[in-house]
Parts: C-alpha cells; structure tokens; sequence
C-alpha cells in the first residue's frame, strides 16, 4: 500500500517533469499573475502592499484550478485509470497520491514562489511568513477539494467548465480564509480563527476527500 | 395528493401572510422593513432542509442502489435552488435598509451563496451525464460531499461574530419576539414546506414517467422499490 | 472457476445481453464474438469488475466477485482497447512503472529483455507517442510476460494493429498462459489459432 | 496515375526505405505490406503529401505532387490510423461539418442513409465518444461514400476493428471504387477479398 | 475558400456548444479572476478603482492563454488536422478561422462582461468604454500571437509550457499598452500613442501570423 503511493507518486513526477509542461505553465501563470499587476496597476506601494496577499491567493487558486482537469482526464483516455481500479491496490491510497503529485506540481512551487512575490508587493517579513503559512495550509486543501470536482466530471461532455462550476463552492472559503487571516493581521486582528479553520479543513478533506474521489472514478469507468 | 399539498400551501400561505402583514407589530427597531422575515427565514429555513433531505435520498440512492430514491434527490433540487435564490434576494433587500449594503462578505451570507452554487452544481453535474444511473451516482457523491455546507450555515452566526442576526426562534428558550410574529412565520414556514412537498412530488412522478419511457423494461428489474 | 450467472445489462434503451450464462474453468479459453457494438466490451468489462451489472452476478471460486473484490481484482488481468501507455514516456519507462502496481516486480534487466524479445529493441527507449500503431500495442502486450501470477486474463481484441510474427508470438503466449492453468476470456474480429479450440459465445 | 520515383526516407538513423518506385494507374489497387514499425504509414503520409520525403518524388498526372500542390490535394482522400472525428459531436454531425470542406455538400438525407446503410442507425444521433471502437471506425469509413470525386485514396489499415459485415461492406466500395477508375493504396496485417488483385510492395 | 472559412467556423463554434467547456470556463475563470479579487482585497473603493483596469486586463489574457493550447492539439491527436491540410483550401484561410473562434470563444464574451467587471470596481463610465476599446482591439492580437505558439509546440514534448513562454514576449507589450491606456487616461495623459500601437499590431498580426501559423502546422504534420 506504502509501496504503491510511492509508485504512484513518482510516476507523477516523472511524467511532470518529462512533459515539464505542468510545472512551468504553473509557475508562469502564478508569475503572469501577480508581476503583471504591480505592471498594471502602477507602482504605489500603499495600494500594492493591500492588494498583496489577495493578489498571490488568487494566483495560488488559478494555478490549482488551471492544472485540476489533466489529474484525472489523461489517465482516463489513455485508459490507464482502469488499470489503477484493477491494480487491487486501495483506490483511495492511489487517488490520495495523484492529488499529492498535483499539489507537489501545482501547490508547492507556488508556495515556493509567494514570497518573492509578496516582496514585489512591499510585504512585511511578519505578513511574508503568515502568508506562507496560510499557503502551506491552504494549497492542499485547493487540491483535494478540486480533485473531487475532475473526478466527477470525467468522461463528461462539459468537462472542464464544469469542474470550475463544480469546485468553487470548495474553493471560495479556502480563499477567504486564506487572504482573510493576512488581511486581518495587516489590520492588528487575531487570526488565530482563521488558521484554525484552515487546519480543520485539511483534516477533513484528507480524510474524506479520498473516498469521494475513489468512488466518483469508479462511477467514470462504467 | 400533490393538489392536496397544493391546497394546504396556498391556504397556509394566505393565512401566513395576513398574520405578517396585518397582525403582527411594527418592528420598533427596524419598522417595517422586517416584514421580509416572514418570506426570508421560512425560505432560508427551508433551503438548508431541502438540502439535508435531498442528500439523505441520493445517500440511500447510491448505498442502496434504488431508484426510485434518486429520483426524489433529483426532484428536490430545483426547489431546494429555489429557496436558496429566495433566501439570498430577501436577505440582500432586507440588508439594504439595515445594514446599509445590498451584500457582504459575512459568514453566513457567503455560506448560503454556497449553498446555491452548490444545488447549481448538483443540477448541472446531473444534466451533463446522459446515462441517468451514473447521474445518480456521481451526483449525489457531489451532494455528500457539500453537506458540511450546512451545519456552518447554521451556526455561522455563533461561530464567528457577524453582522447576521443569530437564533430567535429555539427549541430549549423561549421565544423573544411577539407571538403573532412567531405565529406568521411558523405558519409561512408551514406553508413553504407543503409547497416544497406538492412541487416535489409533481416533480418525481414526471420524472419516474420521462425514466420509464426511456427505459420501459427497467420496471422489473431489481432496483425500484 | 469464473461463472457467470444471469448477467443482464442495457445502455438506455439499448439492452446489450440478458440472461447470460456460462463458465470458463481453469485451462480454457473463451471468445466471446458478435458484430460492432453488440456489447463484447461491456461483457469484458463487466466481468472484469470496472463496471456493475444491470442484473446477474460474476462468481469467482465460489465467492461473488464484487463481496471479495479485491481478491478478485487481484486475480485479473485486463487489457482494453486502449493500451494504458503514456505517450510522453518509453516503453521501457512505462512498464517499470506499471508492473509494480500490478504486483509484479521485474528487475530492469528482464523489462528491456522482454520488450527486445517483441521486437521493439530498436525503439524502447523512444517516447510511446513516437511509435508505430503495432509498436504501441506490442509495448502494452508485453506486459502479459509478467502477469502469471494473475491467472485471469481478459484481453478486449489483443491482435488489433499486430502484424503476422506478433500475432503468432501473442497466440504462443496465450497457449502457455493456458496450458499452464490460467484462464481467458477475450474478442476478436479476426479468427486465429487460439481461437480453434476456445469456447465462445456470441451477443448478436 | 500516381508514380513514385526514388523515394528515400529515414527517421534518424532507421532508414525506412531507400529508392522506392513505383507507380499505381487507374483502376488499380495498390497494397503496402511490412512488418510493424516497417514505414508503411509513413509512406502513405508521404504519397498524401503530409510529410515530405527525404528523397524521390511524387508524379501525379505526370506533375510532381509537390509543385502542383493545390490540385494534387484535391485528388487525395486519405484515412489514418486516426479517425479524424470529434468525439464531442455526434456522427451525423461530424460529417455535416467535415464533408464540406473535403468538397462534397451532401444533403442531410443522403448523409443520414451513409450512416443508417453503415449499421449505425441507431447511434448516429449519440456523440461519438460514447460508441464502439469499430462504431466509431463505421463512421469514419461512412466518409469514403461521399468522396468519389477524389480518385486516390490512401487509406491506412482501414479495416481496423470492424467485423464481418463491415468488412465485406468495405471490401464492396473498395472494389467499386477501382472498378469505377478510381486509385487505390492501402495497408492491412489481414488477407482480405480486396487484396488478391492487388499489387504488393513489401517494406521488410 | 470563403465557404471553407464559414465551414470551420461553424465546426468550431458548434463544438464549442457542445462542449460548453471553452465558453463557460473562459468566462467562469474571468469572473473568478476578477470578482475575487475585491473578496481577497477588500471592499476599499479607492483600491478598488485603481486596479480595476489591471485585473480585468490580466484576467482578458489568462483566458486567452488558457484556451490556447486547445486551438490546434485536439485536431492534432484526433487526427482532424490532417484534414485541414489535404482539403486543399488554402491553410492560411483555415487557419484564421480557427483563429477567429477562438477569439469569439475566449476574446469576446471577456470584452462584453468587462464592462459588468469594471463597474464592480467602480470605474467611471468614461475608463469603462475605454477599457473596452483596448479591449477589442487588443485580444485579437492575443488569440492571433498566441496560435503561432500553439502551432509551434504541436506535437512536441512540453506543448502547454512551451508554449506559455514563446508567447509571452508577444503578450506583454500588449497587456502593457491596453492596461496602460486606461491608466494614462485616469491620470489624464494622452492616450492616442497606447491605442495607435494596438491597432498597428492588430494589424501587422492579421496579415502575418496566418502564414506563419500555416507552415508550423505542416512541420508539426511531417
Ligand atoms: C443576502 C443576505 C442574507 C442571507 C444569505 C441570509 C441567510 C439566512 C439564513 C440561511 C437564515 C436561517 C438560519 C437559521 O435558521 O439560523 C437566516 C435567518 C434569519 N435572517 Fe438572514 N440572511 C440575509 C440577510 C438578512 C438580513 C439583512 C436580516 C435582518 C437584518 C436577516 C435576519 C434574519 C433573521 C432574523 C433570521 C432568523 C434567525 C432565527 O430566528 O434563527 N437576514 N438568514
Ligand atoms: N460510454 C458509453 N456510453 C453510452 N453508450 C456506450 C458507451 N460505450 C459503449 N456504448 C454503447 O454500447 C454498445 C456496446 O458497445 P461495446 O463497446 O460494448 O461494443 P463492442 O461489442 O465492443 O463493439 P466493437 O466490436 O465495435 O468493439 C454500443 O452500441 C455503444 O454505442
Ligand atoms: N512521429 C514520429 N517520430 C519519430 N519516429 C516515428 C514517428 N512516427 C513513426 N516513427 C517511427 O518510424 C517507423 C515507421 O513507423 P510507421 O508508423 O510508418 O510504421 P508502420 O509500418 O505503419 O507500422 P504499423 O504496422 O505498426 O502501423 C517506426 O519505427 C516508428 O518508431
Ligand atoms: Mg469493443
Ligand atoms: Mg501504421
């Protein structure tokens, strides 16, 4: 079971990284994003340094949304999902390790990135640090609860248009407690709420998030 | 028994309504304006109900694998939109009066708009799969999956301090408003569940009909109950 | 011992088989035929377990396949129309990470001996996607080499794209396969030599 | 007439074929025959006018292929392992759209009796994604009824997952094709009716 | 040749319905964009106004982007592209179709929600008609720039990624002057330089990238 996650997950990797196409559009995207604002927006520093952290979560969440179709759809037309489903290996440890590789490609190089990003936008080091962690908290989240959305839609005409219909809800309130807790700490606010929130949504959706997602493949492949 | 239904929500409703608007005082803080009550908590009540309800039949659908349940989950979607729709309009005309704002990103507001993307999403996941049975499935996974949604609807009021009014009405305390208004809403929320019942239901047998026109033979078979 | 009860199964109004009976014990194969669209890959992919019946049950060794699934699923091997193969990858990559979630751990030295025995030594280090349509199906093929120890094969028309001498080397496989006590179930349009002596059943 | 002269191409360092010639008149059948991975295909896109050739040219009509582009083009119908069809649309429209621009305006009716003549009545109306491998190839060869006004067809393994009947089906406009004049270069790994009169060039 | 324009046109738009996934997600991720941003910034008006024109104007070319990659690689691995070339209508006619639906899937529902966008933050009706101008002027020039990328990376290893960073020179300047149009206007500068310039590169780019477009496709069939 250990073995085949980490089957699983360098499989993933390897493709990304023989494709490059994932991670590099990711981190184009999140860097098209926010070092076109200061470019757009004009470089007032009191302006930038509000829209900072809202501008790399709004990033953050295109750069998951942007990626989540191809977790599952590639492997569903090639025709090598049914051969997870029939590898008798437990779907959810399988399902747990795409969406793992997919936060590795889509999540992590832009938690990597962020702060470099926050400097651009005149963040304090206080703010860079807390944003960081709201990332390091919330990227996941953003993957796993996307990936139930990819895995619904499999095999559907509309796909991806969908998947965005499907996921926002689950996205929307990772966004604002996300950008909310920075945001509220600018102001002097406690944020401890927030965090806590948003740790609680990641328990939950590590938890249950697999087996949505297992099940929804299954229902695919009839 | 729809008419049935029918008939029970327009008498209640008519009844409901003269209560609010005739019997119960004038609000001495908000005045008239907190008249929306008597549309905005039967409807909000109603359309986190509806949606419990509805998860409870696509849950049975997809562990069961009956039918018929899955269409009652199918029926009650569009209601449940319905009253969720409701629910944000009359808040968003009531906020303008009392909070100075058609809309903000409150706790509970931002929940509520949640609950309808999500009955939007559980209808358009449903009408993008052509095969009813893998509709059946994959939407009600969708729809197991948002009912975390209404619990933080509910509480939102208590978990984070917001500008939402919190409870009134409670079950262990006893009530803080004038009982003619507490009459009107009961009533009005009455009403809105026979209407929600009576739409369901024409909603169901239109479905089970439109099912098994495409799938005559089906009837025999192991799945309706 | 696969056995078959009942098996009923429709896409909308399209009833694909109903009441379908049979058995394939251990050492047999069978084919099962019928024109385009008559359900020979719904069939395989029922019995597989990828997809759930309208009515009837699948029974492997006396127990019903879907309560001890994954038992069952351990027990089969499935080869669809689609091969399973990245494109962006080579063969040999695609086999050294495919084998182990398939239970078999081959070292690299036997994945590369058996990609040259089918004759792809030239292009097994190419991406799949730089392949011929007969080199593509040989690197999916290849994979039975290492699949003995699941001893259900159900293989959705294997000989597309082959040419003669792969299609004579993957009848030679399916013998062994059988005469060493595996079971198959599988479709083809064309009729070859495994196909002679296979009891088949026909969904037309 | 189509005439092949000195034809030379090499995928890196695997050369394919060297100082290929020959020529296909009309009413003449032309079969390409080699092992997988022999360049078949790569020759058929090459006479199509697809790729370019690294050697050698193409004559059509005594006028190399390549200079006098546009008309060449528009003699050539061509298949390839792929089936060219958008699986989002059904196959009543795939052809509606797809037909127009090969050059041929059929009516409605005539594409929807193509299509109901090919056995596929009653998926004609679904989104080809949701059909049959051999469904799909039906729909693709559903083309060739419209396009006579284009004398060299160059159809790679066109009978790829049909059954019987479509098989025959095939061979029948395939034959009428050439009786009628027109020009015929194709692949198969099978032995069918068609291929006996055919000429044959092996690339082993 | 005329016929064969309206011909793919058709196609593409009639698969875009069907798909409903072009359409609806070009617009669901311009109204994500651009409606979450006064959710993760705040609902300060004076901020609100000021990078107003930038997010809209970030979020025409995400969309742009997005759908890019889609204008020929579907018709490549279908194999409907060869299609195009041994119809015998001239590529470059075929190519501009191809071209011209992508910007009425992406281009043009962005151009005709902007409006509904800007009012969110709060621009005045004067910055609105002209973030429209720039607007109809400019994603042309992002659909056409774009295709040559698409067309260049057909086929090849890291197609998506690849084709974000060949595009990406040629999408800057005009973001830079569409965004920067509305800009100098709010600062009350002269504006007829920024426009000038977009409408020289729509103009150069019509005349010219369907040839370029053309002979990248045949490369890519070979
Ligand atoms: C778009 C804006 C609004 C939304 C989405 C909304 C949503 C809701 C929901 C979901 C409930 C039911 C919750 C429960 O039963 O505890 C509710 C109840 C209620 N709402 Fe709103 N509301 C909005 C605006 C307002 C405004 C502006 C007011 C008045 C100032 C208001 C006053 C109430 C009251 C008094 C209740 C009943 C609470 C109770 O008795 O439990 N709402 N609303
Ligand atoms: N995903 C799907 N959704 C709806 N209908 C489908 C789907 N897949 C197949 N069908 C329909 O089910 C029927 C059986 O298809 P199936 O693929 O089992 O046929 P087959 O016997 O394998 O044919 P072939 O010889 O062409 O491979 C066909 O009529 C097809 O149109
Ligand atoms: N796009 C490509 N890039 C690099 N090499 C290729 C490409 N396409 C094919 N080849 C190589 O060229 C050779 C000939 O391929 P081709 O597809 O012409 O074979 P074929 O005779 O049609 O085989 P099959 O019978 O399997 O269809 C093969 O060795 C293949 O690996
Ligand atoms: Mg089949
Ligand atoms: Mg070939």
């Amino acid at each position: 079971m250990y073995k085949a996650f980490i089957f699983i997950l360098r499989k993933e990797l390897l493709l990304a990284l023989r494709q490059k196409t994932d991670v590099v559009t990711v981190l184009f995207f999140f860097l098209i994003v926010s070092s076109l604002f200061p470019f757009a927006v004009g470089p007032d520093l009191n302006t930038l340094k509000i829209i900072g952290p809202g501008v790399v979560w709004v990033g953050a969440l295109l750069c998951s949304l942007l990626a989540l179709h191809r977790v599952f759809e590639t492997d569903f037309s090639d025709g090598s999902l049914e051969y997870l489903v029939l590898s008798g290996e437990p779907l959810t440890v399988l399902v747990l390790a795409k969406i793992g590789s997919h936060w590795l490609i889509t999540g992590l190089p832009v938690v990597i990135v962020a702060p470099l990003i926050g400097l651009q936008f005149g963040l304090s080091a206080g703010s860079l640090s807390l944003l960081l962690i709201t990332l390091l908290l919330g990227t996941p989240v953003l993957s796993l609860m996307g990936s139930i959305g990819a895995a619904l839609t499999l095999g559907v005409r509309g796909g991806a248009a969908l998947t965005s219909i499907l996921i926002l809800p689950f996205y929307v309130p990772v966004l604002i407690f996300g950008a909310g807790a920075v945001v509220a700490d600018l102001q002097g606010l406690s944020i401890e709420g927030h965090l806590s929130i948003l740790i609680a949504m990641l328990c939950l959706s590590v938890a249950l998030v697999p087996i949505a997602v297992a099940n929804a493949i299954k229902i695919a492949l009839e | 028994m729809a008419v049935f239904f029918f008939l029970l929500a327009s008498i209640l409703t008519v009844w409901g309504l003269y209560v609010g608007f005739f019997v119960a005082p004038t609000d001495f803080q908000q005045g008239e304006s907190y008249r929306i009550i008597f549309i905005h908590v039967p409807a909000a009540w109603m359309s986190m109900l509806i949606y419990l309800i509805m998860s409870f039949w696509a849950a049975i659908g997809l562990i069961m694998n009956t039918r018929l349940s899955s269409m009652m989950a199918h029926a009650l979607a569009p209601t449940g939109a319905l009253m969720t729709f409701i629910a944000l309009w009359t808040g968003a005309f009531w906020g303008r009066p009392t909070w100075g704002a058609w809309w903000v990103w409150d706790a509970r507001l931002t929940s509520e708009l949640i609950l309808l993307f999500l009955y939007i999403g559980y209808m358009a996941l449903r009408a993008s799969i052509e095969d009813p049975r893998r509709a059946d499935r994959a939407s009600a996974i969708l729809a197991l999956v948002g009912i975390v949604n209404v619990p933080i609807i509910y509480f939102s009021v208590q978990w984070w301090n917001t500008l939402h009014q919190g409870a009134s009405v409670s079950l262990t305390k006893s009530p803080s408003m004038a009982t003619s208004m507490l009459t009107g809403m009961l009533v009005m929320a009455l009403a809105f569940w026979m209407y929600s019942i009576a739409v369901s239901l024409i909603r169901v047998r239109r479905i089970i009909r439109d099912r098994e026109a495409n799938a005559a033979w089906l009837s025999d078979s192991s799945g309706v109950q | 011992m696969l056995e078959i009860q009942n098996l009923g199964f429709a896409r909308g109004k399209n009833v694909l088989f109903e009441n379908l009976n049979f058995s394939v014990k251990a050492g047999e194969a069978f084919r099962v035929t019928g024109s385009n669209g008559s359900g020979k890959t719904t069939l395989l992919r029922i019995v597989s377990g990828l997809c759930r019946p309208d009515n009837g049950v699948v029974i492997w060794d006396r127990d019903l396949a879907r309560k001890n699934n994954s038992e069952f699923v351990k027990s089969v091997n499935f080869l669809g129309h689609d091969d399973g193969l990245k494109k962006q990858l080579t063969a040999t990559e695609n086999l050294k990470l495919m084998l182990p979630l398939l239970g078999a751990s081959p070292s690299d030295r036997d994945v590369e001996s058996a990609l040259d025995a089918a004759g792809l030594e030239a292009v097994k280090h190419k991406p799949v996607m730089h392949m011929s349509a007969g080199q593509k199906r040989r690197v999916a093929l290849t994979r039975l080499d290492f699949m003995n120890h699941r001893v259900l094969w159900i293989l959705d028309e294997p000989f597309t794209s082959l040419d003669v001498t792969a299609i004579s080397g993957l009848v030679l496989k399916l013998r062994k396969h059988i005469d060493s006590g595996g079971l198959l179930i599988f479709t083809t349009h064309q009729d070859f030599d495994v196909v002679s002596e296979a009891l088949s059943l026909s969904l037309d």
